[in-house]
């Protein structure tokens, strides 16, 4: 038996497609939104039924609440979905979920506001004997205030915008002088992005590992966790690169670290699957960085090392059926790695690259899995996330892990727009990565001039010549092709 | 000649030689090259008068360059381009106001990161060809310095 | 430190598509080779190198052991890698390998001299102790002495080919009348196929089920088992689905089935990658029915349950390395499935159905593996095997493997050739598939009177026609498509 | 109408109502219908005068009939044709010979398969078109029994 008779997916891209992904091989009937230039999009085809939610700006179609549930009513969808990002944390939408008969599939709407914004859950946590990076999370939020509790934390602080995720609107400031320049940008993004401006200020500690701990609780008293990620590779406070296990951790800090992210979890009263986030010192300390009160990109590290499907497991946590799982039987087996591919240039300062992609082609092989939300012919256009693609490699040991990542890369044909794949495969090869000696400076300090693009050799070049010229030939012959050469003709498509 | 544009490069190919290549095509955009016994599969499509190569794990982006074509001056003094598609949500500077090497004149947002458009050098500002809510192309002038 | 410094792979289709992945990522370049019809296959684009080797009759081309080698020696190749089918389990060619001073990636000649033919194989294990199917292994091939022989052993009798494998020449005559003509046609294949045509008889026993143990060995003492695969689904004695673990086992039988393969390998004084394939009769019974000396083409499944990379083992084995795994570090986890996709229309008595892949999209998705040998565009020629591809799922359990792979076959687009991916769906389907209740006579009992294919659903003809339509339409307008329709002129692609 | 033949079976599609459907091509193959909220992704491909079709799991030849076209007869009475592409290795019986039903006529190997052609009924051979060593194509007529 099914538990929801169909699913409304409120999200886009590579996540909307996943989550579709395990719907469909759990029987589950799917609904895609869409906003205008998104119509034609790759999570459009995997669904069962789609609807039209607005135009491009997400706050008129993917983060408008009334919208979705009004689509998931029209189309008998008993429960929604929210993947990652947009409205996947907003307390609001989970309440106004609910309020309207649906499931949310995710943790309720107390969780994700006490949890949502860093300044509760710091002040939470630290109320829970977890500790927290030190810093200010203070309600008075006048730029003076915040300027002058910055100086007393120390130079350099890290600035956080309370509401949201993923790197928007955070900053290093490294003086005072910059600080109200800094503060100002943050709060602008904090406000496009999040809806928000609250500030949170953290000392920021620099060489420190990104390590963090998935958790699954019931909501019928269990709560697990489902080992850690290590995402120390961030490109502006954003992650590139994430592995499990992470090789930076010992045994009995594993067991510390299970131990607070459970603790955690179960003082945010936390139900469904989440994470917690922990910044690792180089002396060897935690700090409770933030919880994210949904599924993150990375989670298919974690499928990868323990075998679970988080998305089944989170439909399963939804319907409200307990976990069966005992903890001792949640083992990860071997190494995994995710590389995120943006369409970023990293030879022009990571500017966003959009525009069609013309062609594309995952790496296939044993041990990669590749979680795309683009095909050849996609549009990659200015409104959303620049994410393309994450390629997922798993191996016996890191060692091999890291070999199948590097021939996927290399395998990795993304046409059209300018990705970040290049840098990507700098990081794979540096030998710091090799020996996981890793740290969130790690683009800084390795490969902060990395960008020395070659230009292609010249047999490539007289190679692409030649293709170009047998398209010609063959689209200046007579009108259909031969049976010898059928391609010739599409050699030469035209994208205008 | 064949004439090439890789980024602010140019490179030459020698048409005969392509000519001579053992090129085929085997699928949309996918191409095989063989030289004696060695063997490579690449990909090219053609973009209008650009085209994208995909080459031992790189990707290229390459326009071909016609007969006396120069490549273009990208960066005529004093002009500031639009890196990348957006909108604008910022202009700090007008036109007469001076600006220092570094400061911010006007912010380009896409894909919901902010880029900002800095003054190159210390400079007075001529003209604002930008305003907020503005949505500009790659290489469209936003701002133009004496 | 790679093993070897460029590997030649003797094979064709998905397997040696899938030898060069793994050589790719163990970063060792690869030399592909290629009769006149496989001049633009998909396993030729997989290599660094490709040697023409002479025209599509294998026994000319992919059965040439002098020009096999010879393209090894001109390409600098230290090791070649057999696949399966082919050359593999030829004594003879891997004398000649090693004579050329190359390394043969399989096991010495010997062993394949011993355990390659049937009869040789019978006669050793029932020396060594490991029980056999009753059944005629002599050396007097007459065909009155063979007819005698089956008489005596009692109808139904199966004939066996003693060389060669894949379910080839293999058939069950059911009574004396029967078996002249079928006893002609067995040898005419085996001969076509392998090249001798010495038979070996066994007693039919019906509703067996058909389970095998991967070994391994290193010729430095260790002997290892990877566990069984269940592959009782069979179409003409040739395997269909496999899985692994079978469903057919309990703990005790699994004990004692290990230890007779691993005493089997011993005795054939194994070395790399092997199966034991055993006879598992209603009453809990095992029969040793032979030993392929090499890789199966379902080594996929045992991959997905240990998480070990089959190729790599071999190649290190090869090498001469020691295998520095343990017994005990070698678990499974969950359940794992192999669907074979052949070129064969299920409607009409599994007829070869030959012809271009106009289109061809694997499935994807968490847990889903593809190995293909085909690429839209690619020529599915009369001359070789007509498996097209593995589709192989991955899950916590048998329940949620085969929730994966019904998802993933409804998924599997194949268009040009007629394939048995309908088949493969109601094997899935049905409810004693999916309670384990496996036998040879599985497809026999419940799908024999499966042909009865349901024309297309109106929608979807009325659909297909506007695809047309709007193909024609756009191909008749102006030359270069919009920017807003690109693929248009694309939807007419023809292939004549 | 739009006649297309699918095996033996004749069936119509208005072209009006294609006509009308919400369909559009996301890349080569691929396209997708839309029906109010449902949508389906297909693929189709033409292949000269027939074209193929996945839908919903399954895959489909069909044959576009032209205007007055008939369905060909593809069984004359007593000729038994080449069911695929293949070389044929045996021919059991020669013409003016009798054969019993189910008995085997000749042999045709592909894949290395064998797939024998056998008497659909007890008749007299009137002529075998075929010798050792053929390759024949589907559909080419092999055996004509009397």
């Amino acid at each position: 038996m099914s538990p929801f008779r169909k699913i409304l997916i409120a999200n886009r891209g590579e996540i909307a497609v996943r989550v579709a992904r395990t719907c469909r091989a759990m029987g589950i009937p799917t609904v895609a939104v869409f906003s205008e230039v998104d119509r034609e999009a790759l999570h459009v085809r995997e669904a069962d039924e789609a609807v039209a939610i607005g135009p491009a700006e997400a706050r008129h179609s993917y983060l408008n609440i009334a919208t979705l549930i009004a689509a998931a009513q029209r189309t008998g969808a008993m429960a929604i979905h929210p993947g990652y990002g947009f409205l996947s944390q907003n307390a609001d939408f989970a309440d106004a979920v609910a309020a309207a008969g649906l499931t949310f599939i995710g943790p309720p709407g107390p969780v994700h506001h006490a949890m949502g914004d860093k300044q509760g859950a710091r002040r939470l946590m630290a109320a829970a004997g977890v500790s927290v990076v030190p810093g200010y999370d203070g309600d008075d939020q006048q730029d003076s205030t915040l300027a002058a509790e910055a100086a007393r934390i120390g130079w350099p602080v890290m600035l956080k915008p309370s509401r949201g995720g993923g790197g928007k609107g955070m900053r290093v400031v490294r003086s005072a002088a910059e600080f109200a320049a800094a503060l100002a940008q943050s709060r602008r993004e904090s406000t496009a992005a999040f809806g928000g401006d609250v500030m949170v200020l953290e000392r920021f500690v620099a060489r420190t590992r990104h390590v963090e701990v998935q958790v699954l609780a019931d909501g019928h008293g269990t709560t697990l966790h489902l080992h850690e990620r290590e995402c120390s590779i961030q490109r502006r406070h954003q992650k590139v690169i994430e592995e499990s296990p992470s090789p930076g951790l010992d045994a009995a800090q594993r067991v510390t670290l299970y131990a607070a992210a459970v603790a955690a979890a179960r003082a945010a009263h936390y139900v469904n699957a989440g994470t917690v986030e922990f910044l690792l010192d180089p002396e060897g300390r935690f700090y409770f960085l933030e919880m994210n009160t949904r599924l993150q990109v990375e989670h298919a590290v974690t499928e990868a090392v323990t075998g679970l499907d988080l998305v089944r497991l989170q439909i399963q946590v939804a319907a409200g059926k307990p976990v069966v799982l005992r903890q001792e039987e949640i083992v990860t087996r071997g190494h995994a790695l995710e590389c995120r591919v943006y369409a970023e240039d990293p030879d022009h300062d990571d500017l966003p690259s959009p525009g069609r992609i013309l062609f594309f082609a995952p790496p296939e092989g044993p041990g990669i899995r590749t979680d795309s939300g683009i095909a050849t012919g996609s549009e990659v256009t200015v409104d959303y996330d620049p994410m393309l693609a994450k390629v997922v490699t798993w191996g016996r040991d890191r060692t091999e892990s890291i070999e199948r990542m590097r021939a996927a890369l290399a395998r990795t044909a993304v046409l059209g727009v300018v990705t970040n794949l290049s840098r990507l495969q700098a990081i794979l090869a540096h030998p710091a990565f090799g020996r996981g000696e890793l740290h969130t400076g790690f683009l800084d300090e390795h490969l902060a001039d990395f960008s020395r693009p070659q230009p292609p050799p010249p047999e490539a070049l007289t190679a692409a010549i030649a293709a170009l010229q047998r398209s010609r030939l063959s689209s200046k012959g007579p009108g259909a092709p031969t049976a010898a050469d059928p391609w010739a003709s599409l050699g030469a498509w035209r994208l205008a | 000649m064949i004439r090439l544009l890789w980024g602010e490069t140019e490179l030459e190919v020698d048409p005969r030689a392509a000519a001579s290549l053992d090129v085929r095509p085997l699928g949309p955009g996918t191409f095989v090259l063989r030289r004696g016994d060695a063997i490579e599969t690449f990909h090219c499509v053609r973009d209008g008068d650009a085209f994208h190569l995909f080459w031992r794990g790189a990707a290229y982006r390459l326009e071909e360059l016609g007969e006396g074509h120069r490549a273009a001056q990208r960066h005529a003094t004093g002009a500031l381009e639009a890196p990348m598609p957006g909108k604008v949500i910022a202009v700090r500077k007008a036109a007469g106001e001076l600006v220092v090497k570094g400061e911010e004149i006007l912010i380009v947002e896409a894909m919901k990161m902010e880029n900002a458009i800095r003054a190159p050098r210390d400079a007075r500002v001529k003209r604002i060809a930008a305003r907020v809510g503005d949505m500009v192309a790659p290489g469209a002038v936003l701002v133009e310095l004496e």
